[in-house]
């Protein structure tokens, strides 16, 4: 019943793991309850504290996909544009990968022992 | 004359009549074709089921066409057979019931999803076509006739995807690349067949297993086979249609083409494992295959980050998850020489690699299902364009979030089972491998982070007032798909026993899968 | 070496089909260079069943001493040439539909999705 | 595609009825002389192609009605598949005619024979079924390729004109 999966060295459960999580979160939700009791939500209280600064309109502060791993990209811009230029899209490279991927499998298989 | 022993033809001859009753039907009533193909699809994949516990409980199955009886595979007074026969086994059927939930739930959510006026039918025909020659691809036991099926299923899911072609050009675009790309494989394939032919005169997998001998022109024919089946499968220097064939086609097909791609890897497997197995240079061929696994997890989540379009970077991720199926299996073929590496991990390794194709199936199925439920209700694929759309479409925040939780591979999900399995038992053989796999499935989560906040999470939008939840055949084909996976998540060792053992054991030992048409020769 | 002619213009179908369609621009010549592809395998698998002085497979027994030429390739032939047509029939009526959208079959203007 | 003139139209009308006919000859006589269903129907659908060439897209639409093809179609791919389907007593495909004396069943003469018509059980069947199907599907191939042609001629003549 436990669904026990031999992985080869050792096993996982995910009902056991569940179930633990079951009992964690509910003790930690216990902790949780015994707080500050004076807070209320959509108060003054649960204002982000930016420094004093006025706090943006919520449309404003949305932060659109494009954007959001920007200095990932931008640290990797080294490994993003021969890569992205590589996906150039048109026809005859699809066709031309797939020629040279052919002719190096078959120089690995045919030429090998 | 019980239709016991017939099923596995049943399976695909069912919906073919389907598909070709469907234009007549169309002509009385246009809203029948649809209900017609889901319930054709809903008893093929009762018969899948039928099939699948025959075939865990007895063994595999042979179907003879046309023979006296289905199981006469040599003909009195030869030595080799001669018909084309369906040969199902363990791994058969397990590639066959993925076919069939997934064509099955496909339907359902088109029914739905699909309102164009003009082309219904010739859509459903299409879609049938499609499921037909996906189980033809993975049930057969002779190679002309898998390369049949092959074009097939190139054709009719070429013509899907330029399903909304009429009106928009990017479909017809996708379509056109997929289909030039998809009939030069195809050629190949024909090519190394004609190899095999001009070699052993025979053209059955089993009888061409029992006699090759890996001579030079026999390396010819493996090094097209794995290149071209790996293109089809999506590998990576090779895999530049999938996102644009993934994000042009219409969602419900998308996850059907996810399992057809999935069918061409069956037949990379079948051709490595049970037409070479030994012969082969196990040692070379894995780690081509480990290779193409490693570049297309790599570059496959890597490009996946960058992609604005959401059903874009949904492609990209298939092909980073079928990096890990090609790495799974590439480690256990790389140890099949020696039986006690094979022992300790190669088969946990392919065991991971096995389970994760009908993971995969399950949640990315799902995610396209979400984002056509996004791009159903909102009109576009942009990310940029979406924001919070948690607020209108409770559902399918829900299911998206159980489809990323699981190709990330988040614990309680069928993710993790499959990939854990794989971490470890690829560990064992390479580090660097196991750690490369763990680096992307981190991205993995990183993306899909970041489709969830751009999609989902932010403030009401002005211009998505009026969006409301997704029609209830829709929500039910995400449903199904979200309590499977659950399900293998929470009892992986159930599908892995059951399922996913059988099917790694018929792959790996190649004697008995000669010996059922042979008949232990 | 004679018996090897018909090989070789295999190989040479085949290599003009592989340059056509990596190199050439124009999508319908992509649709030609998949045609000769498909031309050079069909001579190919018909060649695998040729034998020296045989007689067309017609017949349900050979003609005395004399032997027939192996009629499965003739068959993979016949499936194919259909194939051939089906796939060079949606080939170019995607052209078509993409000239419509487009207004050009060249391949570097058909490049919308990319990256 | 505008018409032809006079002299093609009248040697069509005189020539399109042979085509067919011999079209059908070949798919009638596939078992026996080469060709067959796809290669029977293929000569039947140049017949098509001859009549809507020489009459031009517009008037070749009255007479080659793309609804009856389809429906032709559907009805050949059905006939196939019911054809298969009634082999099922034993398996799939199993040719329940051969020999037995009914329709096509005659037993073949083995050696140098002009060959019996009688003969091969489900195979006449399927040729007549394929053949069916193939020209109807080619038909309309060809008859939408002339809407699509038809199409680019009109937004090409609306550009010159600019």
């Amino acid at each position: 019943m436990l669904g026990l999966l031999e992985t080869g060295s050792g096993f996982w459960s995910a009902v056991v793991w569940v179930i633990l999580v079951l009992v964690i979160g509910s003790l930690v939700y216990y902790i949780r309850n015994k707080g500050e009791k004076s807070y209320k939500k959509n108060t003054e209280q649960d204002k982000p504290f930016i420094s004093g600064n006025p706090e943006l309109s919520k449309e404003g502060s949305h932060i659109s996909a494009s954007h959001i791993y920007w200095g990932f990209t931008e640290a990797l811009k080294g490994y993003y544009n021969p890569l992205v230029k590589m996906h150039t899209g048109d026809i005859n490279d699809y066709s031309g990968w797939m020629v040279i991927i052919t002719v190096v499998i078959l120089i690995i298989v045919g030429v090998r022992r | 004359m019980n239709l016991l022993n017939h099923t596995p033809i049943l399976i695909l001859a069912l919906p073919l009549l389907a598909a070709f009753l469907i234009p007549i039907i169309g002509k009385i009533n246009k809203k029948a074709t649809g209900i017609f193909a889901t319930l054709v699809l809903g008893l093929s994949l009762i018969l899948t089921i039928i099939l699948a516990v025959k075939i865990l409980s007895v063994g595999p199955q042979i179907y003879v066409f046309g023979a006296k009886s289905p199981l006469l595979t040599l003909p009195s007074s030869l030595k080799f057979p001669i018909r084309i026969m369906f040969q199902v086994d363990a791994m058969g059927i397990f590639m066959g019931l993925i076919t069939a939930l997934v064509s099955f739930l496909g339907a359902i959510y088109s029914l739905a999803f699909i309102d164009k006026k003009d082309g219904l039918d010739s859509y459903y025909s299409l879609l049938l076509l499609l499921t037909v020659s996906m189980f033809g691809m993975e049930f057969t036991g002779d190679l002309f006739n898998f390369f049949v099926f092959l074009e097939i299923a190139s054709m009719a899911s070429v013509s899907l995807i330029c399903y909304r072609g009429t009106d928009l050009g990017e479909p017809v675009e996708a379509g056109f690349k997929y289909m030039v790309v998809s009939s030069i494989a195809a050629l190949m394939v024909l090519f190394a067949i004609g190899i095999f032919y001009g070699e052993y005169d025979v053209l059955n997998i089993a009888a061409i297993a029992s006699v090759i001998k890996y001579s030079q022109l026999d390396k010819i024919a493996l090094g097209i086979l794995v290149s071209v089946l790996a293109m089809k499968a999506g590998a990576v220097p090779m895999h530049m249609w999938t996102p644009d064939a993934y994000s042009e086609a219409p969602a419900p097909i998308t996850m059907i083409l996810v399992a057809a791609s999935q069918a061409s890897l069956y037949a990379i497997f079948r051709v490595v494992f049970s037409l070479y197995n030994i012969t082969l240079n196990t040692l070379a061929v894995g780690w081509i295959i480990i290779i193409f696994g490693l570049l297309s997890m790599f570059i496959g989540v890597t490009m996946a980050i960058i992609q604005k379009d959401i059903k874009r970077l949904m492609a990209y991720h298939a092909i980073s998850q079928t990096g890990y199926m090609l790495l799974g299996v590439g480690v256990g073929l790389a140890v099949l020489a020696n039986p006690t590496a094979l022992q300790r991990y190669g088969i946990t390794a392919m065991e991971g690699g096995i389970f994760h194709i009908m993971n995969h199936a399950m949640y990315k199925g799902l995610l396209f299902l979400t984002a056509g439920a996004l791009f159903f209700r909102t009109g576009t694929r942009d990310l940029n364009k979406m924001g919070g759309l948690a607020h209108y479409m409770k559902y399918t925040t829900i299911f998206f979030i159980i489809g990323a939780a699981a190709i990330a591979g988040l614990p309680p999900f069928n993710g993790f089972a499959s990939k854990l399995l794989i971490y470890e038992s690829v560990y064992k053989f390479n580090p660097l491998l196991s750690i490369i796999a763990m680096v992307v499935s981190i991205l993995t989560l990183a993306s899909f982070v970041k489709v969830f906040h751009s999609a989902f999470l932010g403030p009401k939008l002005p211009q998505f007032i009026e969006v409301k939840e997704v029609p209830r055949s829709m929500v039910f084909a995400m449903a199904v798909l979200s309590f499977i996976i659950i399900f293998f998540g929470l009892f992986p060792d159930l599908i892995v026993k059951n399922l996913v053992h059988p099917a790694v054991m018929s792959l790996i030992e190649q004697f008995k899968y000669t010996s059922t048409v042979l008949g232990g020769m | 070496m004679i018996g090897n002619f018909p090989y070789i213009t295999v190989i040479i179908y085949i290599g003009c089909g592989i340059y056509i369609l990596m190199f050439q621009k124009n999508l319908i010549k992509l649709a030609i260079g998949i045609n000769l592809i498909e031309n050079g395998i069909n001579l190919f698998l018909i060649t695998l069943g040729f034998k020296k002085g045989a007689v067309a497979p017609i017949y349900t027994q050979a003609p005395s001493g004399q032997s027939m030429v192996l009629p499965t390739p003739q068959a993979l032939t016949l499936t194919s040439i259909v194939i051939g047509v089906a796939t060079t029939a949606l080939i170019l009526s995607m052209a078509m539909m993409i000239y419509k959208h487009y207004g050009s079959i060249e391949v570097n203007e058909v490049r919308r999705l990319r990256g | 595609m505008k018409e032809m003139s006079r002299i093609v139209k009248i040697v069509t009308n005189f020539i399109y009825g042979f085509i067919i006919i011999f079209g059908f000859y070949i798919i009638a006589h596939g078992h026996l002389t080469p060709g067959g269903g796809f290669q029977g129907g293929a000569v039947v659908a140049s017949a098509f192609a001859l009549l809507l060439i020489s009459y031009g897209q517009m008037k070749a639409k009255k007479f080659l009605n793309i609804n009856i093809f389809s429906l032709l179609e559907s009805c050949g791919l059905t006939m196939f598949i019911v054809v298969a389907f009634l082999g099922l007593g034993t398996t799939f495909f199993y040719n329940f005619l051969a020999n037995s004396g009914s329709w096509f069943g005659n037993m073949v003469i083995p050696g140098i024979n002009p060959g019996d018509m009688n003969t091969a059980g489900v195979l006449p069947l399927m040729n007549i079924a394929v053949g069916l199907e193939v020209f109807a599907g080619l038909g309309i191939i060809v008859l939408l390729m002339a809407d699509g042609a038809e199409y680019t001629k009109k937004k090409e003549n609306a550009e010159n004109d600019r």
